[in-house]
């Protein structure tokens, strides 16, 4: 066995740096034939094999700072067993396997299969990946069974509609009437045009997010205060009437996009999202504002057990003007929940955790929630849509403002 | 008189510039191509040691703001900036010829820089070499070297600033260990390569008794150079390895 | 766009927008075959020779290499020369001087050169001129960087695209369509000019772009009202200009329609509308809700016989089809 | 005025009849060696060196044809070139500097690199207007030139350069048909070096002779001893004379030789070797050395003296090309339309 050594190539060096094995282990070398490569003092010089043979060890990955005349490496017969004695060994794995090349990317074209993956446009596909539509699932009614835009709307639209509805009771037909109508603004001039920009074809939604966190604190205190005095009511209710005083301050929210015009409800019609069995149901709350915490709260357990029972009543179901859906309960922090055509807007509670925040510089914790308001930007923007949820903060944060009179 | 091959050789492309390099060391080595003297320049490049990592030389914004690129090469020591007006000289001499028979290796920066000396002096600079592998005039560095030692020959190259973008090179390096001039500033007139080239040339008759005459490139050296070109320094991970893989091999050739 | 009710025609716009600039250039001079005597050889210049003199008015012996290379030489010189090539088939003939010398002057020069010459000719599509009267090669030219190529469709656009031509410092092709010197349209009377590369949406719509050069602005027009009849709201784009080319336009137009039809004279392979296509598919790919398709003339020179030659037109009528097609509603159309 | 006529050797005991001073003289021959020192130094530059690359067409022995004709011309009258150019640009007066920029591509050259060999003749302001390299291309555009000064009522001319190759394309026909019947000051100077790359001039031309042209477009004529650059410039008077008169284009056909290759690379083995050393004993600048030593306008001496300064300002040309920068990329786009 014959040892490679970094030899001293001038006095002044003490150590060199190995930049590069030119062998690997087990392969063959002659002598004289350089082994690997060391950067010394300025210089960068090759290590030449002391004899013939294959490199049995490699002692030192590249990289390792050597001392010069010390044995980095050894050479010997195929096999042949390397002495135990030897320093520190770095692993294998530190030497090799070598990098691998970048090598420019061969451009290869791909028959998609047809069976199987539908056919569609790049718009449609597009679309389908932004609304989370499985194209395999859409009926494309294009020139030969191609998916076109209209066919995702399609699917998008069905997905949302899809809620279970009792059969409707003859007598109550007559008393249906849809929210009336406060004012209507023309959806024209700038208002149209932000439309047209921020929509690829404005005949669709454009549904936009808003998170801010609030701090629960005085709500729960709230909470457990009435909870005390008049018994079971759901802090649901609470939020809810938060959000129905908030809307009327900005009514933009409790609107509709109908053609060209924005329609804005006198009605504060909350719907509130209902988990089932059968999927998601979003039965209305009617005039919340007017109503009191307690209505409020009946109401909710009301809705939530037909709900259950699948009796909900297409009058229940109907003429919401705003969606809240709280999946708190769910332990979901924030999310971004799909707006409830024709409504304008949707807001989103997040559960209500333990949190460390920053108030007046202190690290405090506080139960925190997170608000999520997705709103149509068709119809309004992002810094209305802050203000909103500022004002919904300020009351959850301040209950006593809102719930004088419960 | 011993006749030396002159390569005035210089591309556009930094990296193929220093694929010449090593060809022409391999080449040596190889007893395929006569003892050589290149004179090149790049237009507008960082070129770092082998060893060295981008992260803590270069950097990078300053590069694709000046439109910079990152050459490593393949002999040690430190970044060092180079445009138009820096002029990189190269020689390559087998191991066996009196000139590289030296004791300690770093000697090889004495001998082969002093063609380089005499032709600055000669234009009329009060320059000197300092070990190990500087020429200065008075405490401002004006040429830096690096080398490369192989069994039966050595290379040895290095800088020449001669009006190099100063502002440039400053912003570009994150640290300009020491004060730089150019031939330039020293002379304070315009002065053209070819004078320079003509100056150093006629170092070589003095200082080694030797004759350079303008060979182009064989055939073989050409195809080392393609091969190194495209296998090593025209690619990403050659040049960023020491980022990348810090204590693996860096590519093979 | 417009504020005047004056109609006049195609002919009379670029007669009017020659006049108007001789009257106001003294470096403006026209050159070209028969424009002088006989008066043009579609009369666009009557009686230019007898006001302007046979200076102004240069005729020229048969020798369009010589007619384009004389226009380039007093370009270089300062002057504001209009030369004539009296069909765009002759074209080929002073080629030479129009790609090799003119377009590439100012570069390899190194921009010491300019080159201020309007190259004006027409295409005689639909008229039973033949295989050697009637071509329309407008894609050559988006192969010669350096020239600006300009084809109007309506009177208005001629008089003022003609103008900003002999206002331009470049080389600049004018093609005009001899079917269209006969059609009326609103022409103010005072001075204005149509900066090139401004395409001009002449028609609105939401389900389709229609982009249509020169002639095939008028059948794409007809084409849209018939289909507005179907409920199918088309946008009728004419680039009016190849080089420079309105991309913008034509792409946003895309982006809100999903569709893209381009309707043009020139032979399908390599025409203008490759171009285009290309183009949009470069850069507004995500938002095609079809294929995107062309109506061109077929890959065949053009036929004399008047009902051959109809059949080989591109038409109001095929270009409803195609549209039927791209939206899979075969027959349900008109 | 239909006419032919023939200007042989002009002695040099007529110089000073032809009111030719020893200092226009001396530029004369200046300007003769700067072109052949600056094409020999090309030829190192490209065969030797490799410093320079792409078609190089140089001007060995024809020298005389372009310092005679431009010697003959006002500043302010227009020369167009081609792509055998070297020689015009230099007798037009563009500093060396710039040729030589220009063959190396650098952004200091007369077209910014744009242009190369066969376009370093253009500089406008140095009334070197342009240059074509589509073989008989210049002529319709002289044309133009010549119709510009006409309309503009300007006296000047313009003196387009082509080659015997040229007198076979339409741009000769249509542009000089075209200058005769408009009378335009236009002047035809035909460079018969007796090849078109390999093709040899009578084997192109089915008439004896290319001035016979003239005939044919009803202009004068001149067949010149294209060696001699007293005769050229003598011819090229009397063509500019009629122009600013109104008389209409004169042809000019120089009878020279390319002493070397089509381009730089062609050995020209196609040519018989007496004709080859025939017109190397007639060579234009070596005999009218001889002329003004012999009529004593200039010695040996100041001949020496000429080369070394020509030598040296060839050293610097060479130098500042080589230091030149190239144009950016990026920059390239602006240069297209104006």
């Amino acid at each position: 066995m014959h040892s490679v050594i970094v030899p001293r190539l001038d006095p002044a060096m003490k150590t060199g740096r190995i930049v590069e094995w030119l062998k690997r282990e087990n392969e063959a070398v002659k002598k004289g034939e350089p082994v690997l490569v060391v950067e010394g003092e300025k210089t960068i010089f090759e290590v030449e094999a002391p004899a013939t043979g294959v490199l049995r060890k490699i002692l030192y990955p590249v990289g390792s700072e050597i001392e010069v005349l010390t044995v980095v490496a050894m050479i010997g017969e195929p096999g042949e067993p390397i002495p135990p004695d030897l320093g520190v060994v770095a692993p294998r794995e530190e030497v090799l396997p070598p990098p691998l090349r970048i090598e420019k990317p061969v451009v290869e074209v791909v028959e998609r299969p047809l069976e199987g993956v539908a056919r569609a446009s790049p718009l449609a596909r597009k679309l389908a990946d932004e609304y989370g539509i499985d194209l395999t699932t859409v009926k494309g009614t294009g020139p030969g069974g191609r998916i076109v835009k209209e066919d995702v709307l399609r699917a998008v639209e069905e997905r949302r509609a899809a809620v279970p509805v009792a059969p409707l009771p003859e007598a109550v037909a007559p008393a249906l009437k849809p929210p009336r109508i406060a004012k209507t603004i023309p959806f024209s001039g700038t208002r149209k045009t932000i439309a047209e920009r921020v929509s690829y074809s404005f005949h669709t939604v454009v549904p936009v997010t808003v998170t801010m966190e609030v701090n629960m604190e005085n709500l729960l205190d709230y909470y457990e205060g009435i909870k005390a005095t008049m018994g079971d009511v759901s802090l649901t209710a609470l939020i809810l009437k938060a959000v129905a005083k908030a809307l009327e301050s900005h009514a933009v929210f409790n609107s509709t996009l109908d053609g060209n015009e924005i329609k804005i409800f006198e009605d504060i019609n909350i719907a509130l999202a209902i988990n089932t069995p059968d999927g998601l149901v979003t039965p209305v709350i009617r005039n919340s504002n007017k109503k009191s915490v307690v209505e409020i709260s009946n109401a909710i357990r009301e809705l939530t057990e037909k709900a259950m029972q699948r009796k909900l009543s297409l009058q229940e179901l109907l003429g919401g003007t705003f969606t809240v859906t709280n999946m708190g309960p769910y332990d979901v922090e924030i999310f971004a929940p799909i707006i409830n055509p024709p409504q304008s807007a949707i807001l989103g509670i997040g559960r209500i955790a333990k949190r460390a925040v920053i108030i007046n510089d202190q690290i405090v914790v506080k139960p925190m929630a997170t608000l999520s308001l997705v709103f149509d930007h068709r119809v309004t923007d992002g810094v209305p849509a802050a203000e909103f949820l500022r004002e919904v903060k300020r009351l959850l944060e301040a209950p006593n403002l809102f719930l004088s009179n419960v | 008189m011993e006749m030396w091959r002159l390569l005035d050789i210089e591309y556009r492309d930094p990296y193929k510039n220093m694929a010449v390099d090593e060809a022409l060391l391999i080449a040596v080595e190889r007893n395929i191509a006569p003892n050589t003297v290149r004179f090149w320049r790049n237009l507008n490049a960082l070129v770092i040691g082998r060893s060295q990592s981008l992260e803590e030389e270069v950097i990078l914004e300053a590069c694709e703001k000046h439109g910079t690129s990152v050459v490593r090469r393949f002999t040690g020591g430190g970044a060092v900036y180079q445009d138009h007006g820096n002029l990189n000289w190269t020689i390559v001499s087998r191991r066996d010829h009196p000139l590289a028979k030296v004791k300690e290796i770093l000697e090889v920066f004495k001998v082969f820089s002093s063609p380089i000396l005499e032709g600055i002096k000669a234009l009329g600079i009060r320059a000197e070499f300092k070990p190990p592998n500087s020429i200065f005039v008075d405490d401002k560095k004006i040429s830096g070297m690096a080398a490369y030692v192989k069994r039966e020959s050595v290379l040895c190259h290095g800088t020449l600033l001669v009006k190099t973008d100063l502002n440039i090179l400053t912003s570009v390096l994150k640290s300009v260990k020491t004060k730089v001039t150019t031939l330039q500033r020293e002379l304070d007139t315009q002065i053209s390569m070819a004078h320079i080239k003509r100056a150093i040339i006629t170092g070589f008759n003095s200082m080694y008794d030797v004759k350079v005459k303008r060979v182009k490139l064989s055939r073989e050296e050409i195809g080392i150079i393609k091969r190194l070109y495209k296998n090593k320094y025209a690619t990403e991970e050659w040049n960023a390895w020491a980022d990348n893989h810090p204590s693996s091999d860096p590519p093979k050739r | 766009m417009v504020e005047t009710t004056r109609e006049i025609t195609y002919a009379e716009a670029i007669r009017e927008a020659l006049h108007e600039e001789m009257m106001k250039d003294p470096r403006v001079f026209l050159i070209g075959e028969d424009i002088g005597a006989y008066g043009g050889a579609f009369k666009i210049t009557d009686g230019f020779l007898k006001e302007f003199g046979p200076e102004r008015v240069r005729d020229t012996p048969i020798s369009e290499a010589a007619i384009v290379g004389a226009a380039i030489g007093s370009a270089l010189m300062g002057l504001r020369p209009i030369a004539e090539i009296m069909y765009m088939d002759f074209i080929p003939i002073c080629l030479e001087q129009l790609a090799n010398q003119a377009a590439k002057m100012r570069f390899m020069s190194g921009g010491q050169l300019r080159v201020p010459i309007v190259v004006r000719t027409q295409y005689s599509l639909g008229r039973a001129h033949g295989a050697q009267h009637s071509q329309f090669l407008p894609s050559w030219f988006l192969q010669v960087p350096g020239l600006k190529v300009v084809l109007p469709s309506t009177p208005y656009d001629a008089k003022g695209l003609l103008k900003t031509a002999m206002r331009d410092s470049n080389p600049v092709l004018f093609i005009e369509c001899s079917l269209l010197y006969r059609i009326k349209g609103p022409v103010p009377e005072e001075d204005y000019a149509i900066p090139f590369g401004q395409a001009d949406v002449k028609r609105k719509g939401d389900d389709v772009t229609i982009v249509a050069i020169s002639r095939m602005i008028h059948e794409s027009m007809a084409a849209a009202n018939a289909l507005e009849g179907e409920g199918l709201s088309v946008e009728v784009i004419d680039p009016r200009a190849i080089q420079p080319l309105d991309t913008e336009t034509i792409v946003g137009s895309v982006k809100r329609t999903g569709r893209l039809v381009i309707a043009e004279d020139d032979s399908k392979t390599g025409g203008v509308g490759a171009e285009i296509a290309a183009t949009v598919i470069e850069k507004a790919f995500d938002y095609l809700d079809a294929p995107i398709m062309r109506v061109a003339a077929p890959d065949i020179p053009i036929p004399f016989s008047p009902s051959l030659e109809r059949e080989y037109m591109p038409s109001k009528d095929k270009i409803i089809q195609t549209i039927a097609l791209l939206l899979g509603r075969r027959g349900r159309l008109a | 005025m239909s006419a032919l006529k023939e200007i042989g050797h002009v002695p040099p005991s007529d110089y000073s009849k032809h009111g030719l001073a020893k200092d226009r003289l001396i530029l004369m021959i200046k300007k003769m060696m700067q072109i052949r020192l600056f094409e020999e130094k090309v030829e190192e530059l490209y065969l030797m060196k490799g410093l320079i690359t792409g078609p190089a067409h140089l001007y060995f022995g024809e020298e005389a044809v372009a310092v005679g004709v431009i010697s003959a011309l006002d500043p302010d009258d227009i020369v167009i070139s081609h792509h055998r150019g070297h020689g015009h640009a230099l007798a037009k007066g563009i500093p060396m500097k710039q040729v030589m920029a220009e063959l190396f591509g650098k952004a200091t050259g007369t077209c910014k690199g744009l242009g190369g060999s066969m376009h370093v003749a253009i500089s406008p302001e140095r009334s070197s207007l342009f240059a074509s390299a589509i073989v008989g291309s210049g002529i319709p555009i002289a044309v133009g030139v010549g119709l510009a000064f006409k309309y503009s009522k300007s006296d000047r001319v313009v003196a387009v350069f082509f080659g015997d190759g040229a007198v076979n394309t339409s741009s000769f026909h249509e542009g000089t048909n075209m200058a005769a019947i408009w009378k335009l000051p236009v002047i035809l100077v035909c460079e018969n070096n007796r090849y078109a790359i390999g093709m040899k001039v009578e084997k192109a031309i089915a008439l004896g002779s290319i001035v016979e042209r003239a005939l044919g477009y009803n202009i004068l004529g001149i067949a010149v001893d294209g060696n001699d650059p007293v005769a050229v410039y003598l011819a090229t008077k009397e063509a500019v004379e009629r122009a600013r008169k109104g008389e209409g284009p004169t042809l000019i056909e120089c009878r020279t030789y390319r002493q070397k290759g089509h381009g730089i690379y062609d050995k020209a083995p196609y040519r018989p070797k007496e004709e080859v050393e025939e017109w190397l004993r007639r060579d234009p600048i070596a005999n009218f050395r001889n002329a003004l030593i012999s009529s004593g306008v200039a010695s040996e001496a100041d001949f020496i003296e000429i080369e070394n300064q020509i030598r040296l300002e060839l050293e610097e040309s060479v130098n500042f090309a080589q230091d030149s920068p190239i144009l950016p990329f990026d920059e390239l786009q602006k240069y297209v339309y104006a």
